[in-house]
This record gives structure tokens, sequence and C-alpha cells, in this order.
């Protein structure tokens, strides 16, 4: 056995630098963002699908931090969604139309919403969270669709009214509002979202995801953690919705279906999990293609985007995004092994 | 050749008149009509029967008015989605240019575009939501074309009353919709002092009614009312009111007409027997404008899928597109005098004589008190009464 | 009294309704552990053969069933040969996309092979109306659903929970490469249950078509309701599929009945309390 | 305070109706190296698990550091100084070693909680995952996928995450449990260098590790401590051969 080593200072710093590297934006990040944000310019662009585009990204990256780090598979997140889009839509309605601190209110009651939700489910796993995630979305459809008095029912809610962003900028039937909204809205909140999972949170989000068992043996709240996961996943999720109340200034019990949940959890696989930007991709692909489809072929479009699911899940199987990056790692092979925390 | 310069010399004259006179190069302006509806999944039949329609129309009618040339531009709502169907319209509009719109189907989708098509004047067409006061003060370039609820939902309870049924169990499907014509029916019950038996509110994603049946049943109703959203439901619900023995005990089955539609009715076959329902069109309908229409429309497009309501409201919307671009012939589309034209119009349509309120754009139209019969081997609504001028209100 | 019996008849026939339209999937995910979402579409397409036989064939109702089993089952070897083997090894996620993709498809096929509106479907009369049993006015079909579903219960739990090929299947799930050094078949096996479960599957959607309504959107539709009773029976449990069918389907009736108000609420309540009670399922293996 | 860290009294366990426990009373001195051994099927697994709160005992009373703990979650008796390792390696496989071990740090004091600030910014606990590392001969795999470390390595590993907890009571159940025998004496002889604060519990069944490494030896056969003795002691014992050749 060789003689016991030391710590040398070179050591320790090299172990602190590699955090420090996880944690940095790379260039593909900001390409990323920049095309984004340069679809704005392209001409003859569809804005609005655009905007549709950030709120679904936002979306499934939301479904991310559940799925994706902690390993929760939510089969009724868009409960979460619609919580975010009835509560924007109310405010709305009762004259609260500043848009940002609505937008606000809507992530922190979504987030109370999914906390409790987290508590619940916390000790249930498997099967059985997914039949609890979706139980509980079916029974919050029901109830908001069946209470026409008070929700509008499944006619939708009428006479939301949003302010101009920052008194500003009016929200206009070309969607730029939209788009700029939508987009600057959902890149804050990744921001804010990367910063969570590069933080020691989101570690410990992962080593539950990988092993629950060892994480309650280092003594870490796992279930705890699975509230606050929920929480978060939840408040991102609230925000999507309630952007799309803003920028439709409409809402009805379709935010709240049991085919969203389905679609958002497509839309993160097809993109791949464990990213945060999985979300975002498959969100592009899926929003444009399904867009593409149901334009030529109004009536068989289902098969089109079937055959997309069966493919991808054939070809890619981890996701477009990782299979990307495995292309790109085969070009240059000196990239330093990261996970992906 | 004299007769090639001629053409020649006065196409050119045309033209410079039309680029003096700001038209733009060709002679011929277009006016883009944009439809709106579901083409796929369970919702894609009005899609289906929209196009349908608009082809029998413009085969009819030609591919111009007013002398301009229609040009048709398709979106898919997917259904009642409005998320979809509002980014849709300001697609259509903002890029296509779409002057007119068919649509967009269903409430919330027709609500969610509302303040679009006013900000942008774009005159639309409600084809397929029935809803009370979607057109109107909120949407005034808008017209419907379908119905109101209480139009279906208020006659039958005078008519119900008057045959004698006076206990009535309603039951509806419990939603939006199902919730107002509720309201509509036990109103009118009240009034024609009929006795509500019961009433039941049936989930919108429900495949067993047995625990509805015996409840109805332990009533004891004379009559009872359904309303229910075209579909699975629908069939359900009528099959279960036979099989269940509920039918066959004496009480009456009445509903509006969603319930047997002609689009499905088949699917229920003989358990429709018997059914009442109150109606805006009938394929039935004894008129010559109407057989002609019939007969033209399955000679296109076949016997099946059989002509529904939202063929009717179509056909109506298109007859009134054409009348009103002829009224503004030669001049540049203009959607305020186009509304205006609409607006306060009463034509003999297929379904019998309409009117489009003035203030309102919303419909009055007769509303026909049917009865599943067969004809020919054939299920279908016919008409045995009518309610002249039914408001929307 | 006679309403509260007639109640509760309608609630046990509905119960093995729900049993018949989710023991494929109950067969395919407990015992082979596949996330096969597509076995909504083979109901669906059971119910289409089973129409086109009838009115197209002339087949009696009676002889179409068998006709559905066996169409259904070797399309779904067909199906597990070209994609689904491929797929034992991922995780259910991926099962789970791949399958619903195939549902789309499926949906798109049925509309583009039968139309996109309901189908009509005649019974036969001798199914059809009421019969009086022991003072009770019962409906026929509902008679005749009790007892098929009786039968195919006490099939499927003696001839797979209890016998060899039960065993055989479940050495084969558990560890390929030891059953297949024992000498069994896995990849035949694999296929066997597939076609059990896919004929399983078709045979619901001929025996409830004609109440659920039979058109292209019948698996997007249904598909919660199967997935719920497996889920809440237990995986890889026939009889466990069969209790959660009985107890969910007399629940929702009595519901309906005592309490319209609560609406479809009943059966989702039960699910969520059952699920965060027993989270494998009533006889499921709790680990 | 008692100069026990661990005990037990009057445990008594039973799956179904199997009985794997009755009236188990056992006791751990403080810094103790303390081996249990035993036949398969003995309830050597089972009784770190009644210890350390996997399992509920049907009755009788855990003790830790005096308290009792039989009702404390696995979580509470880990925050109380008692940890675990696994017989069968329990890693993170998607982390590498250097953060499973950060992970473990961050855990033990509290840190791991929703935050904006990167796991970089925790130097000091980054720096005493790299010191534990390198003192367990791992920092030349720190940044290596935890997968594909050799057996041993990973079986360093699931020592280092427990070790890192600073524990009171260490539990290892087989440490050396598909290492060679060379391989088995490295981990023994890291583990001897750990501070005399921390005693150690391990069920193993290497008789040259345990009669080198062990102060006491408890013998369990059957649900039952048969004896509890040094390691000299146990070895020339006539009821010890007997439980394991039988009679």
């Amino acid at each position: 056995m060789s003689a016991i080593e030391r710590l040398t200072p070179e050591r320790a710093k090299a172990a602190t630098g590699y955090f420090a590297r996880l944690a940095r934006w790379n260039v593909y990040e900001i390409l990323f963002w920049l095309a984004l944000a340069g679809m704005y310019f392209v001409p003859n662009v569809d804005l609005v699908l655009m905007s549709q585009i950030f709120i679904w990204g936002l979306f499934a990256m939301s479904l991310d931090i559940l799925l994706g780090y902690r390993g929760i598979p939510s089969l009724g997140h868009a409960a979460f969604f619609g919580v975010g889009a009835y509560v924007a839509g109310y405010c709305g309605k009762f004259g609260w139309t500043e848009p940002i601190s609505a937008l606000v209110l809507a992530m922190a009651i979504a987030a109370v919403v999914g906390w409790l939700t987290g508590k619940l489910v916390q000790r249930v796993t498997g099967v059985g969270l997914l039949m609890v995630t979706l139980g509980l979305n079916l029974i919050l459809y029901d109830l908001v669709h069946r209470s026409t008095d008070v929700t509008g029912g499944d006619d939708g809610m009428q006479g939301i009214v949003i302010a101009p962003v920052l008194g500003l900028f009016r929200f206009d039937i070309f969607g730029r509002t939209a788009f700029w909204y939508a987009l600057i809205i959902a890149f804050i909140l990744f921001v804010i979202a990367r910063a969570v999972v590069k933080s020691p949170f989101g570690l410990a989000l992962v080593g539950a995801r990988e092993n629950p068992r060892r994480m309650i043996m280092l003594g870490a709240p796992v279930e705890g953690d699975v509230s606050r996961a929920f929480a978060l996943g939840a408040a991102l999720a609230g925000a999507a919705g309630a952007l799309l109340t803003q920028t439709t200034q409409f809402v009805s019990p379709n935010t709240l279906s049991f085919q969203r949940s389905a679609d958002v959890l497509v839309i993160l696989i097809i993109g791949g999990t464990g990213r945060l930007y999985g979300g975002f991709i498959g969100a592009l692909v899926f929003l444009i293609l399904r867009d593409w489809l149901a334009a030529i072929s109004p009536v068989y479009w289902y098969f089109w985007i079937g055959l997309l699911l069966v493919v991808v899940v054939s070809f890619f199987r981890k996701g477009l995004l990782p299979s990307l990056e495995t292309l790109l790692n085969r070009w240059k092979p000196s990239k330093a092994d990261g996970p992906t925390a | 050749m004299k007769i090639a310069m001629k053409i020649a010399a006065s196409l050119l004259v045309a033209t410079s008149a039309a680029v003096l006179s700001g038209f733009g190069a060709s002679a011929q302006e277009t006016v883009k009509i944009g439809i709106l509806q579901s083409y796929s999944g369970i919702t894609s039949l009005g899609g289906q029967q929209t196009d349908s329609t608009v082809k029998l129309f413009m085969q009819k009618y030609g591919d111009t008015a007013g002398g301009k040339k229609i040009e048709l531009v398709r979106r898919d709502t997917t259904g009642p989605n409005p998320e979809v169907a509002k980014r849709l319209v300001q697609e259509v509009v903002t890029r296509e240019k779409v002057q007119v719109l068919i649509g967009p189907d269903y409430t919330p989708n027709t609500l969610a575009a509302a303040p679009i098509l006013m900000e942008a004047k774009v005159p639309s067409f409600v084809t397929g939501a029935a809803t009370t006061g979607i057109v109107g003060e909120k949407s005034k370039y808008s017209t419907r074309t379908f119905f109101a609820v209480p139009q279906l939902c208020k006659p039958l309870a005078a008519y119900a009353v008057k045959n004698g049924w006076k206990r009535v169990f309603v039951a509806v499907a419990d939603f939006a919709p199902g919730h107002d014509c509720e309201k509509y029916f036990i109103e009118a019950l009240k009034d024609a002092s009929g006795t509500l038996a019961g009433n039941l509110r049936i989930p919108v994603a429900n495949p067993e009614f047995s625990g509805y049946m015996q409840r109805i049943r332990d009533a004891k109703a004379d009559a009872l009312f359904i309303f229910m959203p075209i579909g699975e439901l629908s069939i359900g619900i009528l099959r279960a009111v036979n099989d269940s023995g509920l039918k066959a005990s004496g009480i009456k089955i009445m509903g509006t007409g969603d319930i047997t539609d002609e689009t499905y009715i088949d699917a229920v076959g003989d358990a429709a027997l018997g059914t009442i329902t109150t109606g805006i069109y009938s394929t039935q309908h004894d008129s010559a404008l109407n057989k002609e229409f019939v007969k033209d429309y399955v000679a296109l497009n076949g016997a099946k899928p059989r002509i529904g309501w939202g063929a009717i409201a179509t056909w109506d919307a298109m007859r009134m597109t054409y009348d009103a671009l002829n009224a503004q012939a030669g001049a540049k589309f203009d959607p305020d005098k186009f509304a205006a034209f609409i607006h306060g119009r009463t034509f003999e349509s297929p379904r019998g004589p309409i009117t489009i309120d003035k203030a309102n754009g919303d419909i009055v139209q007769n509303i026909y008190i049917r009865r599943v019969d067969k004809v020919n081997g054939v299920l279908q609504n016919v008409e045995i009464e009518s309610f002249k001028d039914v408001g929307f209100k | 009294m006679s309403s509260i019996l007639t109640v509760l008849f309608n609630g046990v026939a509905y119960g093995f309704l729900l049993f018949i339209m989710s023991v494929g999937l109950s067969v395919t995910l407990g015992m082979m552990n596949f996330v096969n979402l597509a076995q909504a579409s083979f109901s669906m397409f059971g119910g289409y053969v089973k129409v086109t036989a009838m009115q197209s064939f002339g087949v009696p109702f009676l002889a179409s069933l068998p006709i559905v089993f066996i169409v259904i089952g070797a399309l779904s070897i067909v199906v597990e040969r070209l994609i689904f083997r491929h797929f034992y090894n991922t995780d259910d996620l991926t099962q789970v996309l791949l399958t619903i993709g195939l549902v789309f498809m499926s949906i798109a096929i049925a509309t583009y092979a039968w139309g996109g509106t309901y189908q009509r479907i005649d019974m036969p009369s001798w199914l059809t109306g009421q019969r009086d049993v022991l003072g009770l006015t019962l409906e026929t079909y509902r008679i005749f659903l009790i007892a098929i579903g009786a039968a195919m219960a006490i099939i499927l739990v003696l001839g797979l929970e209890r016998t060899q090929l039960g065993a055989m299947v479940r050495a084969c799930v558990d560890n390929r490469r030891v059953a297949g050094a024992c000498g069994l078949n896995t990849e035949l096996i694999f296929a066997l249950t597939f076609a059990i479960g896919g004929g399983l599957a078709g045979l619901g959607g001929a025996l409830s078509a004609n109440l659920l309504g039979l058109d292209p959107n019948f698996p997007l539709r249904y598909l919660v309701y199967l997935l719920i009773i497996v889920s809440v029976g237990g995986m890889g449990t026939i009889s466990g599929t069969l209790i959660a069918g009985l107890a969910l389907g007399i629940a929702d009736v009595m519901g309906k009945y005592y309490f319209p108000q609560f609406g479809g609420f009943v059966i989702y309540v039960l699910t969520v309390a059952c699920m965060l009670w027993r989270p494998h399922g009533l006889l499921g293996r709790q680990t | 305070m008692s100069d026990m860290v661990l005990e037990t009294r009057d445990l008594h366990m039973a799956f179904g109706g199997l009985v794997i426990f009755n009236c188990m009373n056992f006791a751990l001195r403080r810094g103790e190296r303390h081996a249990i051994i035993g036949p398969n099927g003995a309830g050597k697994t089972t009784f770190v698990s009644l210890v350390t709160g996997l399992l509920k005992p049907k009755s009788g009373n855990v003790f830790f550091d005096g308290r009792i703990v039989t009702n404390d979650t696995p979580q509470q008796r880990v925050k109380a100084g008692m940890v675990r390792t696994f017989q069968i390696n329990s890693l993170f496989k998607a982390l590498n070693p250097l953060e499973s071990v950060v992970l473990a740090l961050l855990e033990r004091d509290g840190k791991a909680r929703l935050s904006l600030r990167s796991v970089s910014a925790e130097t000091k606990l980054i720096d005493e995952a790299m010191a534990l590392l390198t003192q367990f001969d791992l920092a030349r795999d720190a940044y290596g996928l935890t997968e594909a470390l050799p057996y041993g390595k990973q079986r360093l590993l699931e020592i280092v995450l427990a070790v890192a907890l600073q524990p009171k009571l260490l539990l290892l159940d087989e440490p050396a449990a598909g290492l060679s025998t060379q391989q088995g004496h490295e981990v023994f002889s890291q583990l001897a260098h750990l501070s005399k604060d921390t005693a150690i519990l391990f069920i193993e069944h290497d008789m040259n590790l345990v009669f080198r490494y062990a102060d006491v030896v408890s013998v369990f056969a059957a649900g039952a401590l048969v004896m509890q003795d040094t390691p000299e002691n146990v070895r020339r014992s006539p009821r010890v051969r007997e439980v394991y050749l039988g009679n």
C-alpha cells in the first residue's frame, strides 16, 4: 500500500475549481439564449408561437427539477401550471392588472400548493406517485371545470385585464410584447433554476435521485427535500401558467388538463432530462413540428407526432439534447468529464 | 390580330387605372377568409363539415364576390383549446392578413380570440359556440350563425307542459353550457307552471350512467330533459335510458338537438327512436331551398358523414360573406360596412328564416321541435312543430 | 330495497366492465413489467374488428369475440416483434413515450380506416333489454358482462397466476439470462404473453364499445381508467385488478346514486387515497 | 454519562411469524472496535438495521449515547452520530467521488438547503472532502465516474462517505465483502487510523480481519448473542466452533 498522501494546496484548489467550472456559463448556453432572442428578428416569424414555446419550455424546465434532478415523475404537473394561470387570471379580473407582481403572486401560491403536494406524496414512490399526482390533477381539473360560478368553468374566465408591462408595453396583437415578456421572464427564472441546481441543494436532489437510502444514511432530510423540490417546480410551473394567462388574457380549464400534463412530460423527455435546457429544446421541436404538421396534415397530424415520439425513443434514447452532447463530445473528446449536477 | 391588340390595350388601361386608384398591381383584389375549425381527433368532424360546406358554396357561387377573389386560409384549432386558437387567430390576422374569419369554434376559443378580432377589425362568424353573450358589445364585428343556449333550452319546457308532461327531471352535463341550459330550462318550466322532479349534473368524463338512471327512475317524472355535449356522452345517456328500461317505463325523453345530432345518431341506434329534441336545423326540413342544399351537399361530399348543424352555420356564414362583399363591390374592403351590412339582415336559409340582430350580431331563428323517427330506414330528426323567431336571451 | 340491489348489481357489472377493459394492461404491465399504454389502442382496434366482422361479414356477436381475440393477439405479436422487444430494458418513461406515440398513430390510422365519427354497434336482441331475476329487473347485457367477466377472471387467475406459465413468465421477466439458461424460450414466452395481453385488451374493447362509444379517440379517453384500475389493484396481480375494478365500479355507481353532487370525484378521490395508503396497489407487493 | 455508546435492551423482532430476535441485549463502549460474527441468517444485518432505524423492533429499546432512540428516524440517528455502510455498495452513480463526499459533508453540516450559491462557495468543505479522499487514497479518482472505479475503491468510497460524517459510532456491514485479503487489510488499516472518538461496529466473515482489528467480538447465532468477549477468548471457545460447525 502506498504511503498516506497529504492534501496539497494545488489539489484543494483544483477541487474548488471543478465546482466553479460546473457553475460557469459556457459558450453554447450563451449562444442558445442569444439565438432565442434573435428569433425576433427573423422575417415573418410567428412571434406568438415563439412566446408559447418559451412558456412551454419554462413549464418543461419546472418538471425537470422534479423528474430530471430529483427523479420524481409527476403525471399531474399541469395542476401547478393551472394554479398559476388561474391566480394570474383572478388578479387581472379583480383589478390587480400589473403583470409582474401578479406573476410573483402566482408563483408564491403555486409554490405553496406544490409544497403541500410534496408533503402528501413524500413517502410515496413509483406507480403510487404517478397515480397520486395524476389523481390530484384530475380532481383539481374537475373542480375548476364544474365550478362555473367561481371559475367560469369550461367557457373560461372572462374579463381579464392585463396592464402594459412596466406601464410601457401593452400586449399587442402581433405578439411583440408577449415575445419579450415571456422570453425575459423565462430567462430570469432559468437563471434562478440554474443557480439552484448548481447549489448544494441541487447536489442533494441528484443524490436522492441516485440513491435515496444512502441519502437517509447521510442524515439528509430527503422527505423535506421532496417538498422543497415540489415547491420549486410548482413555482416555476405556476410562473409558466401565469405567463400564458397574461400573454393571452384568457384562462380556461385547459390549463389544468391531463393532456397538458402528458404533453409536458413528452416535451421534456424528447428534449432530455436533467439539463434544464431539455425542456426548451423539446418545446421548440415539439411545438414547431406540431404546428407545422397540423397545418400540412390537419386530420392526420396525430400520426406524424406519434411517429416522432417513436423515432425519438428509438434513436435518441435519452432525448435530443444528450444525443447532441454525445455528438459534440465525440468531436472534442478532451472535454473533462463532469456530471450533470 | 386586332382582337389581340384590343385585349392588350384594355388590359393596359385596366392595369394603369388600378395602379392609379391605389388598388395595387392586380386588377382583382383578393379577400382572405380564415377558417379556424378543429380538424383533429374527436373534434375533426367540425372541420370536415365546414370544409365540405365551403367547397359546396364556392362550387355553386364561384370564387369571387363583389369583384374580389376569395382566398381561404385554414387552421386547426385542435378542439376547445383557447391557447392554440388565440395564437392561430393572431397568426392569420397579423401574418396572413385575413379579412374575414369563420370561427374559431367552441366558446373558450371564441372568447379568447374576441379582443384580437375587435382590435384588428376582422368580422367573424361564430359557427360553433353557443354560450350566451359571446357576441355583442365586446365583439361588434362578430355574427352568430349557430344558436344561443337559451334558444334550444327554453322552448322545450313550454312544449312539455303543453303536452301534459308536467313533472320534468333535468339532467345536464356538468360544465358551463350545461349549467346555463339547466338554469334557462328550469326558469322556463316554472313560467309554464310545470314542476321540477329533480335534477342531476353528470360529469363530462363519464362512462357509466346506471346510478343516475336509477335516481331518475326513483323520481317518477313525466319527462326527462337532457343536455349533453355532442359526442360519447350523448350516445351513452340515450343508450342507458333505453337499456335500463327507463324509456320503456313510459317517461318521455327530450333534450336539445345535440343528443340526436345527425353526425352520430346512427351510433345511438334504435335507442334514439322517439326522442323529442329542439333544433335549429334538420335535413328533413320541408323547404325547396333545403332540399336543394341537401341534394347538392350529398352529391358533392357523399352521404357520410351526415349533414349536421355545423354545415348549416357555415353555409349561412358564407352566404352573408358573399352578400356583404357584393354590397361593397368595387370598393376597398371595409370591415365596418361589412358588419353593418350583415347586422340587422333577415333572409331565408335552408334551415328556415333567420335574422341577425342589429345591435348584437346574435341570431334570431325558428326553433323546431323534432322527433326521432325512421325515414326510409334511416334515423332522422323529423320536425313536428316550430317556435317562430326565437330570441337569443 | 329493490333499488339498492339494482344499484349494487349495476355497480358489480360496471366493476366487471372495468376489469375486462384493464386486464390486458394488467397482464403486460404486471407480468411483463412493460408500460404498454398502447393496450388502449388494442382495445379500440378490438372494437373496430368486432364492428367490421359483424357488419361487413355478418358474423354473429358471440362468434366475433374469438375472432377479435385472435386478430388483436396476432397484431400484438407483430408489434411486439417489430417494436416492443427492443425496449424491454429501457426505463418506464421511455416505454410510456414510445407507447403513447403508438397511441397517437393508432388514432390517425383508425380515423383513416373507419372515419372520425362514432361507429354504429348493433347488439343481438337476446342481449338487449331487461330481464326479471329474483324480482329485480336487470339489464340483460350487464348480466352477460358479469358472466363473461367472471369466466375471464377465473380462467386468468387459474391460468396465469397459479400455473407453470405464469411462473415461467415471471422467471423470464425477473432474469432473462437465467431463465434462458434453464431452457426457457424467453422470446417465445414474451411474445405469447404479449399476445394474451393484447388479445384481452381487444376483447375489452369489443365488449365495452356498445356502452362506451367507439371512435378514434377511444384510447385517449379511457387510458386513465385503465391506469387507475391496474395501479389500484397492484402490479402483477390479476386478482388485484379484479378487486380494484369491482371496488371502484361499485363505489362509482353507488356514489352516483346516493351522492350525485360529487360527480366523478368519487373514483379519483378513492384512487388517490388508495395509492397514498398502499402505494403498490391493493394486492401489490409493498416493498 | 454512561461509557456505553450503544446499548440494546430486550430487542424483539419478527417478520410475519418468523422470530428473528427474542430479547437481544447488547452493549458497545465508546471508541471500541467491535466485530459481530456469526453464520448466515444469524440476524447480523437485521441487527444493524434495527440499530440504525431502517427497521423498527416489535419491542425493546435502542440506546445511543445514553438516550433512547428507538422511535427516532434514521436521519435523527445519523444526526446524533450513528452512521452505517451497506453490505452491497450503495453509492451515487451519477456523482463522482469528490461530489459524493462533498454532498456527505454538506448534509452533515446542514448546508444542502435551497440557495442560489454554487457549491464552489463551500471551499472549506471541498478542502475537507479532498483531504478525506486523499487520506483514503482516492484523490486520483476524485473526478472519475464512480461506476468506473474498481470494486475495492468503491468499497473505500462507501466508507469515506460514512467517515465524513464524523460519527460517534460507525456501523460497517461487511466492509471487506468482495475484496481480496490484501484489499481487506488496506481498508481496515485505514479504519485503524480513525480517531478513538469513533466506535466501530462491524460485521465480518473474514476471521483474520476480525481477530486482527477488533477489540471485542460478539457472536450471533439464530437471533441470539451467544458470546461477547476478546478475540482470543472467542477464538478458543468451543461454543463458537459449535455455532459455526453445527452439532
